[in-house]
């Protein structure tokens, strides 16, 4: 077989977070997300719910926008996914923009749900393809929301963990830091941290992330492919190796 | 039961005056750009957006067509073709007032006008800086529970809803389907003026499956049938978007000439070729 | 997906235990009867009632059978037979504990739940005495309007949401059609328990006509099929209310005694005789 | 034609209190206001909107039972009826019971919407046919709705007639206390003052009910008729004239 390539190996990884998860929801645009939340609905023979927003076939919402923020109030939500212009070692995201506010010079489009669903949803799952000290920075310009807050502050959400294309680092809430937990196959230590713009706790020997067996390959390449062509078909014609 | 059929899409957006509070829904619930195109062929200005939650193609040729003065939106999102570029070049220049908001803000406080509340509690936020530039968003001890903070949102209560939908009736029902935040919009907003693909005769209060998805007349002021209303934005049930277009518009925004140059051609041609009847 | 269809009405309410906080609908939203008589049968015990908004037969004749504790209610009411016998009897005896309401505060504190909000707030009530015998229910200065008192109502999350409904599918989704009340029980309780007349192969999100009336299976934990199930109340787009039955049971229910025989022959005969197959 | 019978001066009687409304709404178990506003509406051809709850035919209402009270805080609904077990000099009405709380001596089915549509709706019409000291009194025994509130609350609604089958009364909210407008034919003043347990004002004269004219009953005992039959067909069938 074909070996795993990189968005394999990622949705492998984020598929592996999901663990023990009752309902997984996935937000606009976010292919590997999505397929990552099939392949772990794939391993629990159906029993792992997944709602897919735009998709029709795989999104069970009939109560309009305000759903998804009302079913993860309600605690119906276990895992959902963020990604963020900046990432700081504190957990902090910035969707809005860098240079000022509001007259930014860079501006992104803005914080969607994030300052709701990051404290509601227990496992929020940060990814973000681009591994730079552009995007995980040391403080962000601006807090779209929170990686942690004071104890008073009612809240059972919060980052969980970051998937880069290097990397996968877990978040510690009572340290309110990153833990680097693996490095993917074919990227190092200095690498890393060349490239990370804030602190972080580590093992003192950093395992490699671990490949994606024959047999997920084969559910990745197979019905995965498939199912997430219904809303990206383009993603699905070429994110799988062949 | 009075006239809610308007003659055309022009006739549609003439109650839509300059320095109008207008709720936009997000692209995936219904569109109207067919009458966002007559709006700016008429030159309206000032206007102060409300996305719900958060706007596209919509909002961005509205702000580069010079027509809005503020913009209340969670994002401004042309999906997979990237932030909108006129809002961008707008907030660089400081040329409209920005509200960032956080998606379900927007419904609860839309939710606030719609049950005549002057506020709704959220969840979260606390902690955002988002809280640090709304001014009109309050935090308080929550009553119920000593030293735990909540954040107040005022309502918001817009002058004018416009979306787009598949579907009215002569009486001026609205299928509205799982698009519940149209409903939402329609009943905080003081009136709701809608373009639909099709109108159809039998009343859509008649069938029990239709009524559940159904906007009642009620809360309509009036109504247009424009072919493809939502085009190139796509419409649930209906269409997709057309992501030809939207990428032309993604790249030619990115400038002031070419801007202008993309909405030339759109305002001409107005509708697709394939709606051409 | 998980096993949602149960063998028959009393694998349904087996899950209701002595003490539940139960969510139940008014008259003309669909109730559970069948379900109700399976838990009169069982000896049901402490239920704590939310009736949302209102009750009928199915709270007064849990009361008659000593199940309810407290009754969260804003009537209970037979509409033309007159105000439940058993209720008035309980009144008088202080036998039940009651939180008398008004309707749209069953509905908003129930959307509280169903948003995750500590409150919320409501318009009205002030001067109603009904404010002076709820200790739970606050008055606050509105924080947006300074002197202005608003009330705020804390969420109710019942334990257990029980109704009547035409359709549902094998997959566990409900029909509720425009009785979006439904939709807030099942979001504001942990647990959804529903008996249909029919449940289909199909999938009721397959088409967009039901799936805009369509409570998700993802908010339903178990559904058994019942002809007749909400007898002799009625269902709306279904079967209208049996009257004959309705003014036997407000002449009987006036005394223990003829409450007695005529539960003895309810719970016997357990469902109309046109239902039998 | 048959002279106009009690019910249909009730009708007509209240269709006059429904001039210049756009949308009345009519609450469960109320015939002769639904009746009274589908008259309304023949008058003006239509362009008067009716909501009758429960009816098929005459519901707009998609949003189940919260679009009543929501459609009323968005200033929606012009007018809308209610009653009491009692209802007092000051506008106040009772529809818990009598003889202490909670636990009542005489225990009525409970306050429905009246504490919330009773601060909303413009015009809320007070209709109780029966007309003595037991149902009009001093002071009601519990309050389930106001009949007017301090300056400092928000309140746009509240009483504006009082129907019973003796006479109209009109609700002055600046002086708080209602004051008769017309008795109906057959009675007289003794009796009103007889039978009404709370002092009210009065012209030196006051005129009598004026009866609906041959074009009202013909309507009534026709098309109204046919449309109340819907809801209430056993109401439809005995309560028009021949």
């Amino acid at each position: 077989m074909t070996p795993c390539n990189e968005r394999e190996l990622l949705i492998s990884v984020i598929a592996g977070l999901l663990d023990g998860c009752r309902h997984v929801a996935v937000g606009a645009s976010s292919p590997v997300p999505g397929s990552a939340a099939l392949l772990a609905r794939h391993r629990t023979h159906g029993r792992l719910r997944v709602s897919i927003l735009r998709s029709l076939r795989n999104n069970f919402f009939t109560n309009g926008g305000v759903e998804l923020f009302d079913c993860a109030a309600q605690g119906r939500i276990d895992a959902f996914f963020l990604s963020g212009g900046q990432i700081d070692g504190a957990g902090n995201i910035n969707l809005v923009g860098t240079g000022g506010y509001p007259q930014s010079e860079v501006r992104w489009s803005g914080s969607f749900g994030s300052a709701y669903l990051y404290f509601l949803v227990p496992r929020v799952i940060l990814f973000r393809e681009e591994h730079t000290r552009r995007v995980l920075v040391d403080k962000v310009d601006f807090i779209s929301a929170p990686g942690t807050s004071p104890p008073n502050v009612p809240r059972r959400g919060g980052p969980y963990a970051l998937v880069t294309n290097l990397a996968l680092f877990e978040f510690d809430r009572a340290r309110g830091r990153f833990a680097l937990r693996s490095i993917h196959p074919g990227h190092g230590l200095e690498e890393v941290l060349d490239n990370t713009g804030f602190a972080f706790d580590r093992p003192e020997q950093v395992p490699p992330t671990p490949v994606p067996d024959e047999a997920t390959l084969a559910l990745l390449r197979g019905p995965i492919r498939e199912e997430i062509a219904e809303t990206y078909p383009e993603f699905a014609a070429r994110a799988f190796a062949a | 039961m009075q006239q809610m059929i308007r003659a055309d899409i022009d006739a549609l957006v003439a109650g839509i005056a300059d320095g109008t509070r207008l709720a936009i829904p997000a692209n995936y619930a219904g569109v109207a750009m067919a009458a966002t195109a007559a709006l700016i062929r008429r030159g309206v200005r000032d206007l102060h957006l409300v996305c719900v939650p958060t706007s596209g193609l919509q909002a961005d040729m509205l702000i580069g067509a010079g027509a809005v003065a503020s913009v209340e939106s969670s994002a401004v999102t042309l999906d997979e073709f990237g932030t909108g570029p006129r809002f961008v070049e707008a907030v660089r220049r400081g040329s409209i007032r920005l509200m960032d908001a956080t998606c379900p803000a927007i419904h609860a406080a839309l939710q606030a006008a719609q049950k005549g509340l002057p506020f709704m509690p959220l969840r979260g936020i606390i902690g955002s800086d988002l809280l640090n530039h709304r001014s009109d968003w309050k935090v308080i001890d929550n009553p119920f529970a000593e030293g735990e903070p909540i954040v107040l949102l005022p309502a918001i209560a817009p002058d004018v809803a416009l979306f787009h939908a598949p579907l009215a009736d002569r009486e001026g029902n609205v299928w509205i389907g799982r698009r519940r935040e149209l409903l939402t919009m329609a009943q905080a907003s003081a009136r709701t003026l809608v373009s639909v693909e099709r109108i159809q005769e039998e009343s859509l209060l008649d069938d029990e499956r239709w009524a559940a998805g159904t906007l009642p007349a009620l809360y309509v002021e009036g109504i247009a049938e424009v072919r493809k209303g939502a085009w190139p934005v796509g419409l649930w049930d209906s269409y997709g978007a057309d992501g030809r277009v939207l990428a032309a518009y993604a790249r030619a925004a990115r400038s002031d000439e070419g801007f202008a140059a993309f909405m030339t051609d759109f305002l001409e041609s107005g509708a697709p070729a394939e709606a051409a009847e």
